[in-house]
């Protein structure tokens, strides 16, 4: 479905909608109004799109970007895809499920693993990690922790359980805590091939 | 309609019986990998029921960012490791969308061949792992393995490896099929309608089957549509929607098949509509069997990267291709920044999705239903983590 | 033939014989009676040993495999090779679970299963203690083994076992009711309750008057039968042990020798069932030319092959289906059955014959159409292009 | 379904004939076909792959491996170690003085196999190396990897042939390059004076590749 006609559409019912066709999707410049889109994409007899194949969220280092594969079982048409960029700080996009069940799960994904906050939706947990888990492991920037040093924490632990801790990790544990960082790898340098 | 107890007709009011929090998994023989449903029971009755998942998570998407394009295609074996050849192939048509490439003829029958063959051995594990739940004591899964065996024996004469295939390559497949091979293929495509017909008459008019299958878990197909439900489950309840029909990737417009639709959407239909889909598989397979070409298996531009695939750089861009796997919708989406690693690569997982509506089906029904509809769902834990 | 028959009484004679040469007279009676404890005590075990064995030997025919057969000739140690290993399981106790009634409930389950072999007739003149009530007796001790499963489930505090108690409460009460009501007839035709005298009876035909040649017979064998197979929690009605929804129902916190008990209760319920219903209905050591107990064995395997055929075969039932199939198709079938036999008793033959065979027909129908909501429905599947 | 129970018994009839059968009936139609996995085997595919191993021509010291790193930079999970050989005053040599895999991060993909350009390593068949202790026992060293040229036509009949016709062709395409140079030098050296300035000395032979 070339993206010139629906961009076309949509301005024709929506309105004052700020789309923008990147590569062969559609750029909903303005996050709130990706519900609108959707609906209108959904319910609108020439398009009928009800089924959301896919959700993809991606870091592009200076936004945070989510993508929406959306096709229509009754009319076996092909892909419209949905594109919407917010800031890395504070991502917020307006979460679909109330209009697409299916976004459910995969808005979890991504806000487990990404940090894009969906309003909206009904139970936004982690749900690839554990509840305490920090950090947003599929971003560009995220550091894993280093598991050869020791933090104070894990040096409590295992002199409680009868381990016996060398000095000088403990001593690097009581830096650490001092400069108040937590251990982490600094990020191996792949190289490019 | 099967009349099942409702909780509803006996009035509890005076009896102050509490709930009863029951976890099933992620340590549980019939949860198909670990997988955690935190059910709250009423007596056998199911009050509510969260699926918890995340216990065989690799951030298999993060490994393919740091990797190039080729070394993550035995990882794509990984992520439904029953069936490793359709993974393959999604990931292969994804980035051969991305670097516009053009497969040959004769490669592309050949990864219809292994993509259907992947798929009998899955609906075939799939209806043996059911009865396995349903309490047939491992003799539907023995027969239905004993079948496997056959076609795994042939995956690793032609890819080197039962399950873990890494057989595609982009633009291709990386061996020729000899023809003392597509003889056993045809040999094994031949001997499976009886074992079929043997499969149906143990288990599809079994009045017990019939019993505990008929009207539990069942799926509306505008639910489904809207829970984004893809494969099987979603035919069972009746929709029309196979995306090899639909999007016609590879050469599969070539060949005559049908959809098998269920009526209701029950585990009954879902069991069922498998054994219809493996039939119309056995046509797509002697069609091809019969119609392959020769010619060569590896596309002209491909063959200096298969000895250096670091130095395979695709053109700035995305893409998203998506293939029938026997559990669904797989989707692959690739988007490159022109050097050989992606930046950015996501697996749309048919088994993850088809989750979302577990809790709605299992709502009122028994414990022993709920394990029985997870099972009609068919999952892999390796794809649903990733 | 005779003395091959009898060649374990007379084993017993001699033993006595011999013994009553240096030993008072007084103990006589103790030892015939100790002698007839100790084969027991011996039949038992061996029996449930051998039975594991023929169970994984059997469901592995059915299954392409061969089964066990690496600890000896045929796998034929392998039953003592389980044994070991059960003896040195360590045996966990779970913190919260009620330690005296954990360890209790192995015991309270294993003693019915023992005593009940003293009513069984393994061969002419060798039934351990001919009672006169043996039937009653049976059914009377082999009911307390729901006690027993409920104990362990509630002792060991374990969600999954509370589930599998509840289940086996309700399962082994409701399917106790047509059991005993098809016995009835067994004992209308043979007007004794005694299992020696119910072989008695169907002595004819130089030992093929069985009773389950007669229509009511028939009928009154298949539910005993299938109140038999759900009474020791076996295959379509193991939903006490459900492995696959509730883990191992009533015993999933036990291990070591504990749950080599319940084991060993199951399969000699299993035997003993089958013993009984070949007492009652295949009459028992009745045959033409071999020896009585080689009869009764025959017999008695037979049963037990297709116990263990439906293991290797049927999917389970679920709670509400198995509870529905007692309660609105084999205890109605069962009385209707009890009249049946009456009818057949105070009419001449050729209308007993026809009369009986068409209301159970009629009933039977009448009864499968009453549950019709829980028969499979047609269904009829499209093929979309 | 006139009965109620017709299902159940035509079930029960299939592994009644499934348990008769398996008594009577040969592997293929329907009775026992289990391997019993010591005593008895599978027959060995050829093209099965397992574990990576080093080839060698003749003696294990003249192995084909040049060190060259490829295979560990194209390995997915990255299990490849290698260390170059230095001679006495560290001059680099085309040979590796450290060659490890550890076999229990390699997941037999086969990608060493199919970058290396020297044809130095190959999957294997043999899968029996379990082992108690995990760190030293399954890190292969470079002597445990090495295997002989005849151990690969073993298992490998149609690949190796095929490899070693491929290496004799090259092998005689060297020479005669060699042959052709040398003979052209010595022409070149014998005779330098006819050589006019108009004609262009043919285009020097294209050296030879090391594929």
């Amino acid at each position: 479905m070339d993206t010139e006609k629906v961009k076309a559409d949509l301005e024709k019912a929506l309105g004052p909608v700020a789309l923008k066709s990147v590569r062969s999707s559609l750029l909903v410049e303005n996050a709130q109004d990706l519900p609108k889109v959707a609906k209108f994409l959904k319910e609108d007899a020439a398009y009928r799109l009800d089924y959301l194949s896919s959700v993809t969220a991606s870091d592009f280092i200076d936004y945070l970007e989510t993508v929406y594969h959306l096709y229509s079982m009754e009319k076996k048409t092909g892909p419209v895809t949905l594109r919407v960029r917010v800031p890395r700080t504070d991502p917020k996009i307006p979460s679909l499920v109330s209009l697409y069940r299916g976004a459910e799960f995969q808005e979890r994904d991504n806000f487990d693993l990404f940090g894009i906050v969906y309003e909206g939706h009904p139970d936004l947990r982690r749900i690839m990690m554990w509840e305490g888990f920090e950090g947003f492991p599929m971003r560009k920037d995220y550091l894993q922790e280093d598991s050869e040093t020791l933090e104070s924490v894990d040096v409590e632990w295992l002199e409680k359980n009868g381990v016996k801790v060398p000095e000088a990790a403990k001593a690097k544990a009581v830096e650490l805590r001092q400069q108040g960082k937590r251990a982490l790898a600094e990020r191996r340098v792949e190289d490019k091939g | 309609m099967n009349k099942t107890f409702e909780a509803k007709d006996v009035n509890l009011a005076g009896i102050n019986s509490s709930l009863l929090e029951v976890n099933i998994g992620p340590q549980h023989p019939s949860t198909h990998g670990v997988f955690r449903m935190n059910a709250v029971l009423d007596g056998e009755v199911i009050v509510s029921l969260k699926p918890v998942m995340g216990y065989l998570h690799r951030n298999h998407e993060q490994i393919a960012e740091n990797m190039s394009y080729a070394a993550s295609m035995p990882y794509t074996d990984r992520l439904d490791y029953f069936n490793s050849m359709s993974n393959n192939l999604g990931y292969a048509l994804s980035v051969e969308k991305l670097a516009g490439l053009e497969v040959p003829e004769r490669a592309e029958y050949i990864r219809v061949i292994m993509a259907e063959l992947t798929r009998l051995i899955n609906h075939i594990a799939v209806i043996g792992f059911l009865l396995n739940d349903l309490g047939a004591f491992f003799t539907p899964v023995l027969y239905a393995f004993r079948e496997r065996e056959k076609i795994l024996d042939i995956f690793e004469e032609i890819s080197g490896s039962r399950m873990m295939c890494n057989y595609l390559r982009f633009g291709g497949v990386k061996r020729d099929l000899s023809p003392a091979i597509l003889e056993r293929i045809r040999g094994v495509v031949t001997a499976f309608p009886r074992f079929l017909d043997e499969f149906e008459t143990l288990l599809t008019k079994n009045e017990i089957l019939c019993m505990r299958c008929q009207n539990v878990g069942v799926l509306s197909p505008e639910l489904a549509i809207n829970a984004s439900i893809t494969g099987p489950l979603l035919r069972a309840s009746g929709v029309n929607y196979d995306i090899r029909k639909v999007d016609g990737y590879s050469v599969y417009p070539r060949f005559q098949f049908k959809v098998p639709l269920g009526p209701k959407g029950d585990v009954y239909d879902r069991y069922y509509v498998r054994i219809l889909e493996m039939r119309e598989s056995l046509k797509i397979l002697d069609q091809a069997l019969n119609t392959i070409p020769a010619g060569e298996i590896m596309s002209k531009k491909m063959i200096p990267f298969l000895k250096s695939p670091r130095n395979f750089k695709p053109p700035v861009g995305e893409a998203y291709a998506r293939v029938e796997s026997p559990k669904g919708e797989l989707g692959f989406y690739v988007v490159s920044d022109g050097t050989p690693q992606p930046w950015r690569y996501h697996v749309r997982a048919p088994s993850f999705i088809n989750l979302t509506i577990l809790e709605d089906m299992c709502l009122g029904q028994k414990v022993a239903d709920a394990i029985i509809i997870l099972g009609s769902v068919d999952i892999v834990l390796g794809e649903v983590d990733r | 033939m005779e003395a091959l028959d009898q060649i374990f009484v007379s084993l017993k004679q001699g033993i006595l014989n011999a013994a009553a040469g240096f030993l008072p007279a007084w103990t006589g009676p103790l030892l015939s009676v100790a002698i007839s404890i100790g084969a027991i005590a011996l039949l038992g075990p061996v029996t449930m040993m051998y039975l594991t064995l023929l169970e994984r030997k059997v469901v592995g025919r059915m299954q392409n495999r061969i089964g066990p057969n690496r600890v000896g000739k045929w796998g034929v140690l392998q039953p003592l090779a389980d044994g070991v290993k059960m003896l040195t399981k360590e045996d966990i106790v779970p913190a919260r679970a009620d330690r005296l009634l954990h360890l209790l409930a192995p015991l309270l389950i294993v003693m019915p299963a023992l005593l009940v072999f003293a009513v069984i007739p393994f061969g002419k003149h060798m039934t351990a203690v001919d009672l006169s009530v043996g039937v009653l007796y049976f059914l009377a001790i082999s009911s307390t083994t729901t006690i027993a499963i409920f104990t362990a489930a509630w002792a060991s505090r374990n969600k999954y076992s509370l589930l599998g108690g509840m289940r086996a409460a309700a399962q082994m009460i409701s399917y106790e009711i047509p059991m005993v009501l098809s016995a009835v007839p067994i004992l209308l035709a043979s007007q004794s309750l005694s299992t020696h005298a119910i072989v008695e009876a169907q002595g004819g035909f130089h030992g093929l008057q069985w009773f389950i040649f007669t229509p009511w017979g028939f009928v009154a064998f298949i539910i005993f039968f299938l109140c038999g197979v759900a009474e020791c929690n076996r295959s379509p009605f193991d939903l006490p042990e459900a492995e696959s929804e509730i883990i191992a129902g009533f015993h999933t916190e036990y291990s070591g020798m504990k749950f080599a008990l319940f084991y060993m209760a199951e399969f000699m319920n299993s035997f003993t069932l089958s013993g009984l219903a070949t007492t009652l209905f295949l009459g028992g050591w009745q045959g033409p030319f071999l020896p009585s107990w080689v009869w009764f064995f025959g017999k008695t395997y037979a049963l037990i092959f297709i116990m263990l055929w439906f293991r290797g075969t049927l999917p389970r039932f679920r709670v509400d289906q198995m509870m529905n199939l007692a309660w609105k198709l084999l205890l109605p079938l069962s009385l209707v059955n009890v009249i049946v036999t009456g009818f057949w008793f105070f009419v001449n033959p050729p209308l007993a014959i026809g009369g009986s065979i068409a209301i159970l027909w009629l009933s039977g129908w009448i009864l499968v159409r009453l549950n019709q909501s829980y028969l499979p429905e047609k269904r009829t599947y499209q093929f979309a292009d | 379904m006139m009965y109620f129970g017709e299902g159940v018994v035509k079930g029960m009839m299939v592994t009644l004939k499934a348990f008769v059968a398996s008594y009577f009936k040969g592997p293929e139609d329907g009775g026992l076909f289990t391997v019993e996995y010591p005593e008895q085997r599978l027959p060995e595919k050829e093209n099965f792959r397992n574990f990576p191993f080093l080839i060698y021509d003749n003696t294990p010291d003249n192995l084909r491996c040049v060190a060259c790193d490829i295979c560990a930079k194209e390995c997915p999970p990255k299990c490849i170690y290698i260390v170059r050989e230095f001679d006495k005053d560290n001059k680099p040599l085309k040979r590796p003085a450290v060659f490890n895999i550890d076999h229990t991060v390699c997941m037999n993909c086969g990608i060493c196999e199919e970058a290396c350009p020297f044809d130095a390593i190959y999957m294997d068949h043999n899968f029996e190396i379990a082992s108690a202790e995990r760190n030293e026992n399954l890190l292969f060293r470079k002597d445990k990897l090495l295997k002989s040229n005849e151990y690969f036509h073993k298992i490998r009949p149609t690949d190796a042939t095929a490899i070693d016709e491929r290496r004799a062709a090259a092998e005689a395409k060297k020479k005669a390059a060699e042959a052709a140079a040398a003979q052209k030098a010595a022409a070149a050296q014998a005779a330098p004076k006819p050589a006019a300035p108009g004609t262009t000395t043919p285009p020097a032979a294209e050296p030879p590749k090391t594929v």
